[in-house]
This record gives structure tokens, sequence and C-alpha cells, in this order.
């Protein structure tokens, strides 16, 4: 679902992602505080406009990765439908999709390295204080980089498991789940160290 | 060193991946999710202090506004919802969690881990998630503490779900347990 | 050329295409082959896994029709279990459970053996490859070459009429590796080799090599490999890698 | 034997031990060698890896000492990460990032330069093995030889003065690893190669066979590499795998 990458280049890609998240954080923040639904269809309308502008590729790739909301929608419109509330219903939903959407094209259209600088320069007085803030620099990445890996984890074993079984794997691939998850945790410890891991960039200092 | 940030990682994300897992949302907004299976087993596998550093890191790229919980939420919005007071204690419980474990000494890591689960999955995190509930919400703490007490039967079938990974990873991978102190048995023998 | 007796476990291929995000990685590949030993040939990322996938009925063809003896192992997967057995080139990607004797026992036990079966079953795998010892043993724990050995035993074990194995050699030393080629040319089995080195392909009885995702030739080794080195030498002297200066 | 210029990146081990849960994995391994391409070559489960990971100082040895250029690799991280690069055995433990341009900028970005050198270091690695088109792809769409041919170029553009190689032809095709060969013969840095395949060391200054966790020879590779292809060769013809029975 976060490995959202855009399958073409934007000019949001040159745009700095420390204005981008600003932004992101502002909208997001404005949108909690209105409780007009037609200023959130408008929301949606400008945001869906902005993912139409690089182009049809763009777009239906936006539009592909924000399918994961969509069940969530349907709960939520079907609850506030036989609650009798519809119109909560719908500024919720509006309110959700809008800002999925919204972070996810600031995710399509910003470089993990750019954000990880962004924290960097975001964290630099706490590590004048002396936390060593060069870890989450690190961490962040990590942590995109593991989230799909954990479904592409699942999506390999259960093909493992298809491989030489005719029934549904279901909750037994729970614990191979986690030991190849904490498996690929020491690879990763291990490469990282092989590549310099916590130590930060440690030119410019 | 290295290890630590990719196993904190690693947990950050698996709470994050949980996220995926569909969820029902009540009525007053606050939905029932797999999340904090990942924020029990956090600090049930990692211990007290990586355990809440995995469920911070989660919360920080939250902040950051990647979507990342549940139902694909994720921005500074989150943190001013009624789930807040839930969001925000999930490094709390995961410390607790890890405290308990590793001080609470008991024969079987399993039974350890699912009581632990217990006390910083469900009694620690209820009182963050009540009182941002009733702030949010305008109700009185009382008030909120029923509501939130549907989510008790989900919460304890997590816990015993933490329980019995643990138990299981004890016994197939004891040293990825750092709290728990157990020589290897002979089926750990190495070629 | 070998004729396979019954048209149980032949392979037929008509078409077949296969495609990610609209990317073609395989493309009208039709192949039909009853040899007892095919094998497969081709560079990095030329489609070979994902041919052995397919084969397999791990995944679905996006255009085409494969069968294996007759049958549509991506729908009857009873059948294909029964037929096809497939040795993945990571083994990381093919290991299930923790320990060596729980992943060996995992194919005969969905097969239908019962526990008692299934404990000979391993036994006798991991004695004929004089490896008893490694019964208990954490996978974890073992080198990429054991891991490798784990994986081949695990199918094995299974005694798929049709074998499929997606670059078996690569991981393993010298000694194992004659020891198990001499192993798979004695077994009844139908065997589907994939390399990239074509040496370990001299044997086979039909080769087809992959290019792009299309097959661009196929018949007897004698006749396919020397071309297919020759091609290969040509290119790797091509363009040099330039020096990293910048 | 090649004797190297300044002392700095030589390789020492004195009485050199690995335990893994009590069990020696290396025990009491004395290398010395300046030489310019030192192989290393031995059986699966010999523990090459294990000493390719002490080499690089990902792991402390649990016995001796170890030094490259008098560096403490494991201790001095610094230092290690301008000393010494290593190129894993599977590709996959080795990548961090889900992209081919991130995942090569990330040991150059870690060694100190700024984004500007870092994205053209980037692109004369790719450049320069043609692959200018991977710089957006994303890692997880790759096949394996092609996850390693990134991986190699990941290590490549931190320009280490020894190069750690686990089986680096073990994936790739006859074209890149033509190409490869050449242009790790051509370039400055110290070669550590390990296989378990005679003929990727042929052009070896200095050998080691590893066996059970000791070296049991060194010398030139004329000398070597005949004997150890021979006890190879032995060693497969020895027991055969017997038949799956029972
Ligand atoms: N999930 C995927 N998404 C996109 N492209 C893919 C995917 N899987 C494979 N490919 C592409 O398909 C092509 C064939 O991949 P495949 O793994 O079948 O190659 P291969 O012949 O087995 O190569 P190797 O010798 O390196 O193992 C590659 O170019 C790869 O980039
Ligand atoms: N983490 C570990 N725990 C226990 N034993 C281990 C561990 N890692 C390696 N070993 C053991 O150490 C031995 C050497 O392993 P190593 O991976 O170094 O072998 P190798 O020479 O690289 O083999 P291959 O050619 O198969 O890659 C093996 O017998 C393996 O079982
Ligand atoms: O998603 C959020 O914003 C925070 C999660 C709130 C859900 C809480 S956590 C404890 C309790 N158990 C559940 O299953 N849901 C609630
Ligand atoms: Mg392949
Ligand atoms: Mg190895």
């Amino acid at each position: 679902m976060i490995s959202l990458t855009s399958p073409v280049e934007t000019r949001a890609h040159r745009w700095p992602a420390g204005p981008k998240l600003g932004g992101l954080c502002l909208a997001s923040t404005a949108l909690f505080m209105v409780g007009d639904i037609a200023v959130h269809a408008a929301a949606l309308v400008a945001v869906l406009a902005l993912y139409a502008a690089p182009g049809p590729v763009f777009l239906r790739a936006g539009l592909r990765s924000l399918r994961v909301v969509l069940p969530f929608v349907a709960v939520l419109l079907a609850w506030h439908a036989a609650a009798g509330d519809m119109r909560l219903g719908l500024l919720i939903t509006l309110r959700m999709v809008t800002l999925v959407a919204l972070a996810n094209l600031v995710t399509m259209t910003t470089g993990l390295e750019d954000l990880v600088e962004l924290v960097r320069r975001l964290t630099a007085p706490l590590r004048r204080l002396g936390l060593p803030t060069g870890m989450l620099e690190i961490a962040i990445p990590l942590v995109i980089r593991f989230t799909p890996v954990l479904v592409a984890r699942a999506e390999t074993l259960a093909e493992a498991w298809r491989a030489r079984s005719r029934r549904r794997p279901g909750w037994r691939l729970i614990l191979p789940l986690t030991l190849q998850a904490l498996d690929d945790a020491d690879h990763v410890g291990e490469a990282l160290r092989a590549r310099g891991g916590p130590l930060g960039p440690h030119g410019q200092e | 060193m290295e290890r630590n940030i990719a196993q904190i990682a690693l947990f950050a994300a698996m709470i994050a991946a949980l996220g995926l897992v569909p969820q029902i949302t009540l009525g007053f907004g606050v939905p029932i999710t797999a999340q904090t299976l990942g924020v029990m087993l956090a600090g049930a596998v990692l211990g007290a202090r990586r355990g809440a550093a995995a469920a911070a890191l989660f919360l920080l790229l939250v902040a950051l506004g990647l979507p990342l919980l549940a139902g694909g939420r994720g921005g500074l919005g989150a943190f001013v919802a009624p789930t807040a007071g839930f969001a925000l204690g999930f490094p709390v419980a995961a410390f607790a969690t890890g405290l308990f474990v590793e001080h609470v000494r008991l024969r079987s890591a399993g039974l350890a881990a699912g009581l632990g689960a217990v006390f910083g999955g469900i009694a620690v995190l209820y009182v963050f998630g009540a009182t941002g509930l009733a702030i949010v919400a305008q109700k009185s703490l009382l008030e909120a503490f029923t509501l939130v007490a549907v989510f008790i039967p989900g919460d304890l079938l997590k816990a015993a779900i933490t329980g019995m990974l643990v138990q299981a990873l004890a016994r197939v991978r004891p040293q990825t347990l750092a709290w728990h102190h157990q020589a290897a048995g002979p089926g750990e023998r190495r070629l | 050329m070998h004729r396979c007796e019954t048209a149980q476990c032949a392979i037929r291929l008509d078409d077949l295409g296969y495609e990610v995000a609209g990317r073609p990685v395989l493309d009208g590949v039709t192949l039909h082959s009853s040899a007892r030993r095919i094998g497969v040939v081709g560079r990095n990322g030329s489609g070979k896994s994902t041919l052995a996938r397919l084969l397999a009925g791990l995944i679905a063809p996006t255009r085409g029709q494969l069968r294996i003896g007759g049958r549509d192992v991506f729908r009857d997967r009873r059948a294909a279990l029964e037929t096809v057995g497939i040795l993945f080139q990571n083994p990381e990607h093919q290991i299930i459970f923790p320990r060596v004797a729980e992943e060996i026992a995992f194919g005969p036990r969905q097969q239908g053996l019962d526990k008692v079966q299934t404990a000979a079953r391993v036994e006798s795998v991991l004695r004929s490859f004089d490896k008893l010892h490694w019964k208990d043993a954490p996978i974890s724990a073992l080198s990429q070459g054991q891991k490798h050995l784990v994986c081949m035993m695990a199918v094995l074990a299974m005694r798929p009429r049709l074998l499929i194995l997606d670059e078996p050699y690569a991981g393993l030393d010298i000694p194992t590796r004659r020891q198990l080629a001499r192993y798979l040319h004695r077994i009844e089995t139908r065997l589907l080799h994939i390399s990239h080195e074509p040496s370990d392909l001299e044997s086979c009885d039909e080769l087809f090599w992959l290019d792009r995702g299309r097959i661009v030739a196929q018949g007897a080794p004698a006749g396919l490999l020397p071309d297919f080195t020759a091609e290969m030498i040509r290119l790797g002297e091509l363009d040099d890698i330039a020096d990293l200066a910048g």
C-alpha cells in the first residue's frame, strides 16, 4: 500500500519535500476542522484534478492505490445509512478519501530520500542536544521498506504453500511469517552495517 | 545496534501492515483494528524499550502523512480524532507489555506474553483511549469507559494470539526473545 | 527424443502470454514436449522463472493455454499436486517451516499420507542424501547451499511426475551436484530443468532457448547449446563495462 | 604473488575462530595475504560465507584476531566502510531499499558524499553496466540475476579497497559474468572471491581451500585447483544418493 510510487515523473517530484508535507499537514488539519459537506466535495474534486494533471497513467496508478479505502467507505456509509445519519456518513467518508488521496499524492511524488532529508532537518535541533536522531533517517525508510516486504513475504509464503498443498494456508502461516520477518530484520541489520548503517552521512560535519 | 534498528522498524511495519486487515468501525468512530495486536507483539517480543520505540516510530510515520492507520488514515488529522487517545497510547502500551514480560517471571513465555498483553495492550491502553474519547467526544470518563468496553472481547483474543505466537517463538527461536532467558534446548543444536 | 509412455505428463503450451502491469514477461510461447528431460536456457530476466511458476500452476497465464498431461494445473490444484513439483530458484522463497523435518514432511502430508508414512518418507529422503542428522536442525542455521538441498529433498519427497527445477545447481557444490545429477538421471520422473548455464543442460533430451519472453530456438542440446554458448560469449565481448569514473 | 604497495589493505587473520551455540563454524583460521586477487574455495557449509561476514566486520570472531590493512573492521566501522565492501551470497539479504537508485545511493551517501555527488556516482555505475533504464525500477520486479547485478553495482559504487564477493557468479548469465570478470580484472580494488566452483577462481593470485571451518590448503590456483577438483569429483563419485524407497 505504501510502496506508492508514481509510474511517471511529475513536476511535483522536483518540488521540495518540506512544503509538500507542510501543505499536507495543513490541509489534513483544515479538513478536520471543517464540517461542511460542500467544502469536502470541492476538496475531493480538487484533489482528483491534481491526480489527473500529470496524465492518465498517473491518474490510473493513483486511483488504484485509493482502492484500499473503498471497503472502509462502504462500511461507513452502510453504518450511517442504518443509523439514519447519512449526512455525517458522507462527510466522514469524503474527508477520509480526500485525506488519503492527498497523503498518497504527496507520497507518490516525493522520493524517499527527500522525505528522510526532511526529517533530518527537522530533527537537527534534537541532534544538537545529543539525541541519536541519525537512526531515524535509517528507521523511516526501513519501515517503508518493510511494510510492502511483509505483504510480499506473505504472498511468497502462500505461493510456497500452494506449490505443495491444495488446502488454504490461513492462520498456519502466521508463525512462519513472523519467523521470516525476524530473519529479514536480521539480514537487513547486517546489510545496513555493511554499508554504513547508523553512522549517518558524515561528510558535512 | 543495526539489528535493533532493523527489528524496531520491522515491528513498526508490522503494526502498519496489520492496519490492512479489514476492520469494523463502530458508530462512535473507533475502529476494531488488528493494529493493537502489532503493538502487543512489539512489546512482548522486543521488550519495553524497543517495543515502545517501534510503536513511536509507527506514529511518527503516521504524522508524516503516510496513510498507515487502520483504514488508510494518516496525517496529523489522526491525532485530533476520537481515536487519538488510543493512537497516542500505543507506545505506552507496548512499553507496559514489555515491562511486564521483563519483570514478571513466569515459566511459560507464552503465558507471560499473553498476560503482559492484557496489562499493556488492554488495561494501560484503555486508560489513554478512554481519556482521549472523553476529551474529543465531550463525554464523562465513565461514559467513555463503558463505550470502549465493547472492544474488550476482541482485544482479549489479540492478547491470546500474542501469547500463542510468543510461546511458539520461544520453542523454535528462543534467541529472538531477549527477555526470555532460557538455555537453548537440545533441539537448538547447530549443524 | 524420448516419448512419454502415456500422454499423462506431456507439456503443452499454446501461445502462452504473461503480463505484469501491461508489460509482457512471456509472449506467445508455444511449447509442446513429451521429452523426459526438457531444458530451458536463457539469459537473466528472459522469463525462465516466470515460465516455471506458470508450469507449476502458481500463477495464471494472461493469454493462451497451458496443459500438463491434459490438465489445467492452475485451476485443478488437486491434480497439479500429484503432477508437478517445483524447486524455487531462491531457497528462501520455498521454505515455510523452521525445521528441516517439518519442511520435508509438509508436501507428502498434504498429498494425503498419514503421519507414520510421512515420517518414513522424510527419513528415507534424508537418509538417501546422507543427511539424517539434519532432521531437527533449524533451517535458518544452514548455509545457502544446504538450504537449497533441503528444498530439493522437500520436492523429491512428493514424488511428482514432472519435476521443475529452477537453477538447481547454482548453489550446490560439485560433489552434491554430481550425485544429484546421477540421481535425477536414474529416477522415472520427467524433468524440466531451467538454467542460464549451458553446461548444466548437456544431458537434456530437448532444449528450449528463451529470450526476452519468447522461444527463439529449440532442439537437441548438441545442436542448440553451441549456438547458445557462442551467442552468449559474443554478447559478453560486446560492450565492456565502462570505467566507473565520475 | 602480488605484494600490496602499502600494507593498508592486507588481510591478517590469526587463529580466528567463530562459534555458534558452542559449535565451531570456523576454527583456528590463520590467513595472511596481500595478494590482489584472493580466492576462497570450499564445499557447501564449509564456512565461506561466515568468513566473508567476519572479514567485512559484520560479526565478531569468538576467538583470535582479524585485521584488514591494520584495522579492526568490527570495532572501527567508519574505517571499515572505506576499506571493505561485501556482496552477499543471497541478493535478497543485501537489498535494503525498494528502488534501484536508492539502493545504490545508500552506501556512497553513508560514506559522506553529498546528494549531487551521490547522484552522479549512481548514474555512472548504472551507465557503466548499461542499465541506466533501471534507475527507478522497483527491485521487487527484477529477476534473481538482475537483483544480483543491482547488489554488485551497489557495492562497486562504494569503491571499497577490498571487495569481498560471495559467490558473485552463481546467479549471473554468461555475458554479464564475462563483462564483470573483465571489469574486476581491470579495477584497482583488491578482491576476495568466494566460490564452490573452481573454474571461477582460475585467475586468482592466491587461493585458500576451506573445509569444515579450517584452511586445509593454500597456494596458487595452478597447484591447488586441480587437487580441489579431483577431490570434489572423488567425493561426488563416492556414495550415491540412494533410491528414495520406503
Ligand atoms: N512481479 C513482477 N513485476 C514486474 N516485472 C516482473 C515481475 N516478475 C518478473 N518480472 C520481469 O520479468 C522478466 C523475467 O523475470 P524472470 O524472473 O522470469 O527471469 P529469469 O529468466 O528467471 O531470470 P534469472 O536468470 O535472473 O533468474 C524480468 O525482466 C523481470 O523484470
Ligand atoms: N546462524 C547460524 N547458526 C548456526 N549455525 C550456523 C549459522 N550460520 C552458519 N552456520 C553453520 O555454519 C556452517 C558454515 O556456514 P556458511 O554459510 O559459512 O557456509 P558456506 O561455506 O558459505 O556454504 P555455501 O556454499 O552453502 O554457501 C554451516 O554448517 C552452517 O550450518
Ligand atoms: O486507528 C486509530 O486511530 C487508533 C486505534 C483505535 C482503536 C482502538 S485500539 C484499542 C481498541 N481495540 C480495538 O480493536 N480498537 C480500539
Ligand atoms: Mg529466474
Ligand atoms: Mg555461503
